[in-house]
């Protein structure tokens, strides 16, 4: 019961003051009072009375006043969110591990249906739907990747990197794996924390021109106590490893897993990872249907050959397909759940939990949505799009695009010719509504002076003319 | 519905949605972008995706989605230890607002005040609830805050140099499986407690346990049983008496808002699953959000970057040199802190403690009324004169034995009559026949009612019909699955169409 | 589900939402307001409204949405004459933008610019699809644009003082009821032409009907069962040189957009539903729209205010002293009007073109195949050598000469698939135990075959098993009603729970 | 198929450019050509051919461009909307048939269900849940009103009334109705129009001092001539019609049908019109979950007692429970059905057609959030508002209140004793982003520089103050 200070309630209208609160049914004095006498408490405290005194909170929790009303909930939290500045009313250029891409329609009205919304672990009978779209993402990327085993989505493409690696650890018992030191520096931090106590994780360097893997320190780095190699591609800052299929055979040579991970929005225009060798490949389902939510729609994925040494090792779990005792029907269920640490506790493959099922169903709504050749047109179009705004770049004095890589969706702009910092442009930037690239120097001290853009399918030329001709602007004129 | 896979509903050409292309003057620009790919690079083939309508689309995963039944809509007291509330639809709204959606993360922190503020309020609400310091809500759900839990442990005795030594964690058998499982996972040695014939976490156990090994304790109270461990604070006085840290997994912290917190007990930190305590949707298996909390002398160890206010403004703090790095790219699950925030709003500290103190009474009519009305059901420890608090795990071992129909045929059973199948035990099963119940605060007293006579009603088939119930169910969304042993042998199961397309003869051989 | 009706859910004091409440200033300074209130009209007694919890709200009517099938869920090829296409999700992101959805009707012309602009562009759009020369959107549905344009005339007629001997307005049989009962609303005498043997509406009929008398012709074409009158002109001229005036109800457009128009047929007005043609959703049967288009001479007669553009920027137009006034508070169903630009914008004029051209492909091939496929399946005039077009009425005739089976119970039965029911025919039935159905553009060949099987296996069931098809339903959301008397005799119906509280007994008395 | 004119595109590529139509799938010319092949056609034009040559469209229709990628096509609509200025960024203080209420989410959740959306005309099998949920808020709005018959919803207000009055004329064949001239213009235009030819209508003076229906106007034009008086409570100004017993009763004895329109989110505080003489009630249920919208979320109810000489007077559908085959299952079907013009063409009762049920579904599902208290506090809270704001209007110089009637939500205000028209104080009023009163000098003589002003539950105090305060400005400064 909500208790209303109102001095002007009286005699028998005062009932009006006491509320039973909206999402709690049985806040209702006299149901509550009902609900003890059936079982002969007068009283919650005879419930509570198990916990011992000092170990009761004696007090009440200092949180701020509620607003109960739903209309002043939604103006109070409006409100504060109106404090940002969003891509609605900025043209946005920063990618790095979020990108923004159109959200069809039709993805954010399945997300927002309460039976996904507001399912868990219920088994297939009860949540038959959930198992198959679950199982049907996992199909398409299968597909996009050319695989035939994935796992249900994890919380981001970072930790599918790491689970990947300790993957590759447990089948092949070996501690090493080599990561280009081009790779996000945010992911890095994530694999270096995960991969401890017994992971050792080495570097590999990158041709800071080409912000390639130097194959010769790959080279020199590889030996048969690596485990796995793991490479991005395209990387980081945009690039395509150019030399992957060589990397993949090199790997081999010693051994080793070649784990690959992806931006899948960019497989419709480049090579599955597995025919040009990956083992494994994992990846950032973001882009398939998900806002950018100030990062926080990451949804992770790994796949693997359909072998019982991948499928044996993965922490996740894995929603398969079966029959059911109705001739024709399609049933569903979970693959190996003895390998799990729900299973298993210490003994079961890292850990499970909660991760991030409603993402990967709407990343499968995506991808049957656009299908194969909406994907190549997003492909090919963002390409467009990258290469038209390079060349734009190129013809402002002061900036130049210094690696001639070939890149999808990102690449480096090097602003050390100008009179301004990176930081300045974006600060200007903003003052026009655009939100500039990426800061590469500070997170990359080989990139000083450099931005990170990202263009994608929601940029059209003018947005493209608009960020050109106000750099341009800010550069000269200020 | 008799839904087709997707891929059996594609047609070659056949579009859902266009994207749009850059325009004539981009393209002539741009050139011939594919040939710039090497040829190693260059895919050659279409991807294999279908190829369906908008409306054939939309038709086919809505029809998954009535095929599914979230909580808020159905009687889902049946996930116990999974506290699953009403997920109110007003906070769906405000996560759509494009002042929050269209956020990207790396936005100048200027641009970010909003959600920095929400950020920071959560964290000073998870701080109020546990009474501790400090809080991150990096971590992506409520076993990976349990993992960063044990990453920091790490990272303690690292920087004490005590790391060799100080390689065991203790955890207890009705904790979640992650409390054993992310020590291990992070390279700890991991010590399991077996309950008192109480069912409590056993003190004296845990006197032989603890050592000059003991990097620290991570365990749950009430554990997955419902029973409140009266010496809560002996068990972490006995592990920092060893040296020990003392974690607190708080993952359903439901029935004890504003009336018991970890702080009281002693605890150096503890976590909330958002998704549960706070009222945020499980969207089938997350995204959710965990919420770690801890005391100032380990505040250091948070994943970067934590979010501060310099009296001015809300900024994220990256100089962190003591911290073990990241868990998570970027923030954590912003939405779901949207949502979670919302809904403390909507609550206030009176609707808190109401959400404690109806969780318990829910709870203490269903097992009361349970047990006294369905045959062949009772629940664990029931001797121990303990009463208990907002879940309680429950045993059909009787009506087994009568039977022969198990706990896994009445949960399948149950989806007949349009309720959740309810949640067993996590493995091991100490209790035989499991049945775990949590009826918080958002269910009705009619919907305790009907929970009962639905019970009810299967035990009385058991007895009468144990057939009927063997070979549930009958109405759900699909049969019975025909050989369960096909999902754990690689000839047969299939992760993926593709798979099912090359293993289909071996799987339909008998 | 077995849903319970909502009141049965009730508990006293509870709440699903809490409204805004203004703070103790301005209760202070309002004082006693109900005291106000004169007696008389000062309520007494709590209305009886049910009291229930925001999650039980949700979840009942989530269910009863569960127990409704919408066309972007199912195959509804069913709804014949309703043109029940794919609703685009988009579109209800549109309508939900507050730029849209928080106008009011009364704002000043300045701050309402943008939706000006898409009425305008969307009159434009059905002044070319219609070759006439003004438009109004203010209807608020097809019939209602009917009625429309029954005032129209009515109007044209009282201005040129001979309401009084123009008194009849002609239409035909298989034109919408509407074409009769709206200028019977009017005020007019209605004429009803009877098909010639072809099926075509009866030319020779018509000149017998028409006389100084005659205030108008409003028919159809194609007609309901799908059959183009190719002498249309011919029945419009006729009715010009008698004097009268020309309403064309095209209300389903689909299969003739950019194909053939009321200009070409020499109409002096037509009309088009919106959520048949545009694509915008039928809610359940509404909110809809009407789009009311005429030559110019009629345009000074169309309700006020109209959508107008001085040269600089839109205004609404209230100075029409010629208007018949009004037929709709305001402009009509705006968020209807907004979907349809945006369907149209979505399509293009070779959208537009395609979804004709699909439409009669689909419907070419179902009705060819399904009379080859279904047994006892046959289609009105089936001898007269005319290729249908968008639509066709069937009849079960033969099915139910042999089997007693009916195509009100083989309606009933399909729902058993998962289909909606289809529509048997418009009253009076001329054509035996009929069956109408439209497969428009939305629908795949898929859905064709699927529909055809469904029917195949229904006249198969009804030879061999005819009980079973005449019990239907079975699977749907309700079993078969008891008796269909009830629901006519006024002992026994209850429009209302509390109707049903008073008569439950009469109802239940056998 | 799209085609699309893309000179670059060439040879193997070239079938990129031919796209199907994502809301047509047999837009693909493989499948069209299987389609036509089948039937043993070649040729869409086989089919047109029934259409003389004299009857087509020769030509392509002249419309804009358009938008094929979802993307573009949202940026198109929302830049055309944005010229809009809404009431999310604006205080909004106009009425007068529309009203700022807001709008629970659980409401909105509804009425963008795919299945209640995009049914139509269903049977109550496939279609129970519709037919359920509609003889829901017909019994909600039962309560409400305290009558036992309620029809499934109506275009608007305005034709529910003209239809409450056609069903009287045709109860007691009296071809004559009284309503009152202070209704609301708009409404009764329409009303004029729709009782042509028939029906007269007689306008009964108001008081322009209490905005009431001069009682001695009333009895001169009363006869037995007369069907039916339908009166407004409150009134098109908000007012309170207090004589409204008594009109009832006066009509009662010339044996005419008393007819009570209501804003029926007043009810939680004004008594149920059958409790002071209504014979029928109708009334607006835009109030109950539906937003603004430009007007165009409009619903009309009508109600009556369940007597056979209404229930068989009502054009609409009406939907009925009824038992099923099933022991204790509840059924629902039309009831009396033959009355209506489907079943009947000219013979039926007036004309139905596609109303609002959408809109009537959400009207349910808003009483039964607000439930009965809510609605008294939704009502009483209004009326605070009101008697908050006519206080601070009254301290305004040059600005009175001069009704003193009591009021609901709405109340007149007049300008004339300052320097500024109404229309003036608007314009410079929308620059403070406030939507200002209704300007009545528009619409009725009697009130030549007074405003319509509308409180509601969104306004709170700072909002009240803000409007004063920008009125006193305006008034003093400019």
């Amino acid at each position: 019961m909500i208790i209303v200070k109102d001095d002007n309630i009286k005699g028998e209208e005062k009932k009006l003051a006491k509320r039973a609160f909206p999402y709690i049914p049985n806040s209702v004095e006299e149901i509550k009072a009902e609900l003890l006498e059936d079982i002969g408490l007068s009283d919650v405290e005879d419930i509570f009375k198990e916990i011992p005194d000092h170990l009761r909170f004696d007090g009440k929790l200092n949180i701020p006043e509620p607003k109960l009303s739903e209309y002043e909930l939604k103006k109070h939290v409006e409100r504060i969110l109106s404090k940002n500045e969003s891509a609605q009313n900025n043209l946005n250029f920063k990618g790095g591990g979020v990108w923004q891409h159109y959200v069809p329609s039709v993805c954010r009205t399945i997300a927002g249906r309460d039976e996904f919304l507001t399912a868990y672990v219920g088994d297939a009978y009860a949540d038959h739907g959930k198992f198959q779209a679950l199982f049907e993402t996992a199909s398409m990327i299968g597909e996009l990747v050319e695989l035939d085993a994935v796992n249900t989505p994890t919380y981001d493409w970072s930790n599918a990197i790491v689970r990947s690696i300790r993957m590759a650890s447990r089948i092949n018992g070996r501690k090493e794996v080599l990561i280009p030191a081009s790779m996000s520096p945010s992911r890095k931090k994530v694999v270096l924390n995960y991969c401890k106590p017994d992971i050792k994780v080495t570097e590999v360097d990158f041709d800071q021109d080409t912000a390639l893997i130097n194959l010769d320190d790959l080279q020199a780095k590889l030996s048969d106590q690596v485990s796995s190699v793991y490479i991005e591609n395209p990387n980081y800052l945009g690039y395509l490893e150019i030399s992957a299929q060589k990397i993949g055979e090199l790997t081999h040579q010693h051994g080793a897993e070649f784990i690959v991970g992806v931006d899948p929005s960019s497989l419709g225009v480049l090579e599955a990872p597995a025919n040009y060798g990956a083992d494994m490949v994992c990846g950032e389902l973001q882009p398939f249907g998900l806002n950018m939510k100030w990062g926080g729609a990451l949804s992770g994925f790994i796949a693997s050959p359909d072998e019982e040494k991948y499928v044996g090792e993965y922490p996740s779990l894995l929603f398969g397909i079966t029959p059911t005792v109705e001739e024709g029907e399609y049933g569903f269920g979970h693959v190996a759940f003895e390998r799990t640490s729900y299973a298993q506790r210490e003994k079961g493959k890292d850990f499970i939990g909660t991760s991030t099922a409603l993402y990967g169903i709407v990343a499968g709504v995506y991808l049957a949505l656009v299908g194969p050749k909406g994907l190549i047109e997003l492909g090919e179009g963002i390409m467009q799009r990258c290469e038209y705004a390079k060349k734009k770049f190129a013809e402002i004095e002061g900036v130049s695009v210094p690696i001639k890589t070939p890149s999808f969706k990102e690449f480096v702009v090097d602003f050390s010719g100008c009179n301004k910092s990176v930081k300045e442009i974006n600060q200007l930037l903003e003052e026009e509504n655009i939100f500039g690239g990426i800061d590469l120097g500070e997170k990359m001290e080989e990139y000083e002076n450099c931005a990170l853009f990202c263009f994608t399918e929601v940029h059209d030329r003018y947005d493209i003319n608009k960020l050109i001709n106000s750099i341009e602007m800010i550069i000269e004129k200020y | 519905w008799d839904e087709p896979i997707i891929y059996e509903m594609s047609t070659p050409g056949v579009r859902g949605i266009l994207v749009p292309e850059p325009d004539q003057k981009i393209k002539d620009s741009a050139g011939d972008v594919m040939a710039k790919i090497p040829d190693s690079l260059r895919r050659k083939k279409e991807p294999n995706l279908p190829e369906v309508s908008q409306k054939h689309v939309l038709m086919h995963w809505t029809h998954l989605a009535q095929e599914t039944m979230g909580s808020n809509l159905t009687n889902d007291i049946s996930e116990g230890t999974c506290t699953m509330k009403y997920n109110p639809r007003i906070n769906e709204e405000l996560v759509e607002n494009t002042d929050f959606s269209l956020l990207h993360p790396e936005q100048s922190e200027e641009t970010v005040q909003g959600i920095l503020e929400i950020y920071s309020e959560f964290e000073n609400i998870v701080k109020e609830v546990s009474g501790l310091d400090k809080a991150t809500l990096q971590p992506g759900g409520g076993n990976h805050a349990v993992y960063t839990a044990a990453s920091i442990v790490r990272k303690y005795w690292e920087e004490k140099g005590e790391l060799d030594q100080r390689d065991e964690i203790i955890t207890t058998i009705f904790s979640h499986p992650c409390d054993a499982a992310t020590p291990k996972t992070a390279g700890f040695k991991v010590i399991t407690l077996q309950p008192d014939e109480q069912g409590l976490p056993d003190i004296e156990a845990l006197k032989e346990a603890v050592s000059e090994r003991t990097a620290a304790i991570f365990m749950t109270n009430p554990e997955d049983i419902g029973l409140y461990n009266p010496k809560v604070d002996k068990f972490v006085e006995i592990v920092h008496e060893a040296g020990g840290l003392c974690f607190y997994d708080q993952a359903n912290a439901n029935a004890f808002l504003g009336v018991a917190r970890a702080r009281e007990a002693g605890f150096d930190m503890c976590h909330f699953n958002v998704h549960k305590t706070f009222g945020t949707p499980h969207g089938g298996s997350g995204p959710g959000n965990g919420a770690f909390c801890c005391k100032e002398k380990l505040a250091k160890y948070l994943p970067v970057p934590t979010v501060e206010h310099d009296g001015d403004k809300y900024y994220l703090d990256y100089d962190r040199p003591h911290s073990i790095g990241k868990v998570r790219d970027f923030y954590g699950t912003a939405g779901v802190i949207v949502r979670a925030y919302a809904w403390v709003m909507a609550m206030g500290e009176e609707g808190l403690r109401e959400t404690a103190d109806i969780s318990v009474i829910n709870n203490n009519y269903l097992y009361r009324n349970l047990v006294e009305e369905v045959k062949g059901l009772s629940y664990c420890y029931r001797d121990n004169g303990l009463i208990r608090q907002e879940q309680v795990r429950y045993t059909w071992e009787e009506l087994t034995d009568d039977t022969g129909v198990d706990t896994l045929a009445i949960e399948r059973r149950i989806a007949d009559f349009g309720i959740q199948h309810y949640w067993t035990s996590h493995e091991p099963w100490l209790i035989p026949e499991p049945m775990t119940l949590e009826p918080c605060e958002s269910y009705s007293k009619d919907d305790l009612d009907e929970y009962i006579k639905v019970l009810k009603r299967i035990a009385e088939e058991a007895y009468q019909d144990p057939e009927l119930v063997k070979n549930a169910p009958h109405k759900a969304a699909s049969r019975k699955r025909k050989d369960d042993n096909m999902l754990d042998d690689p000839e047969r199961w299939a992760l993926t169409w593709r798979a099912y397309q090359k293993k289909k003869d071996k799987i339909h051989a008998d």
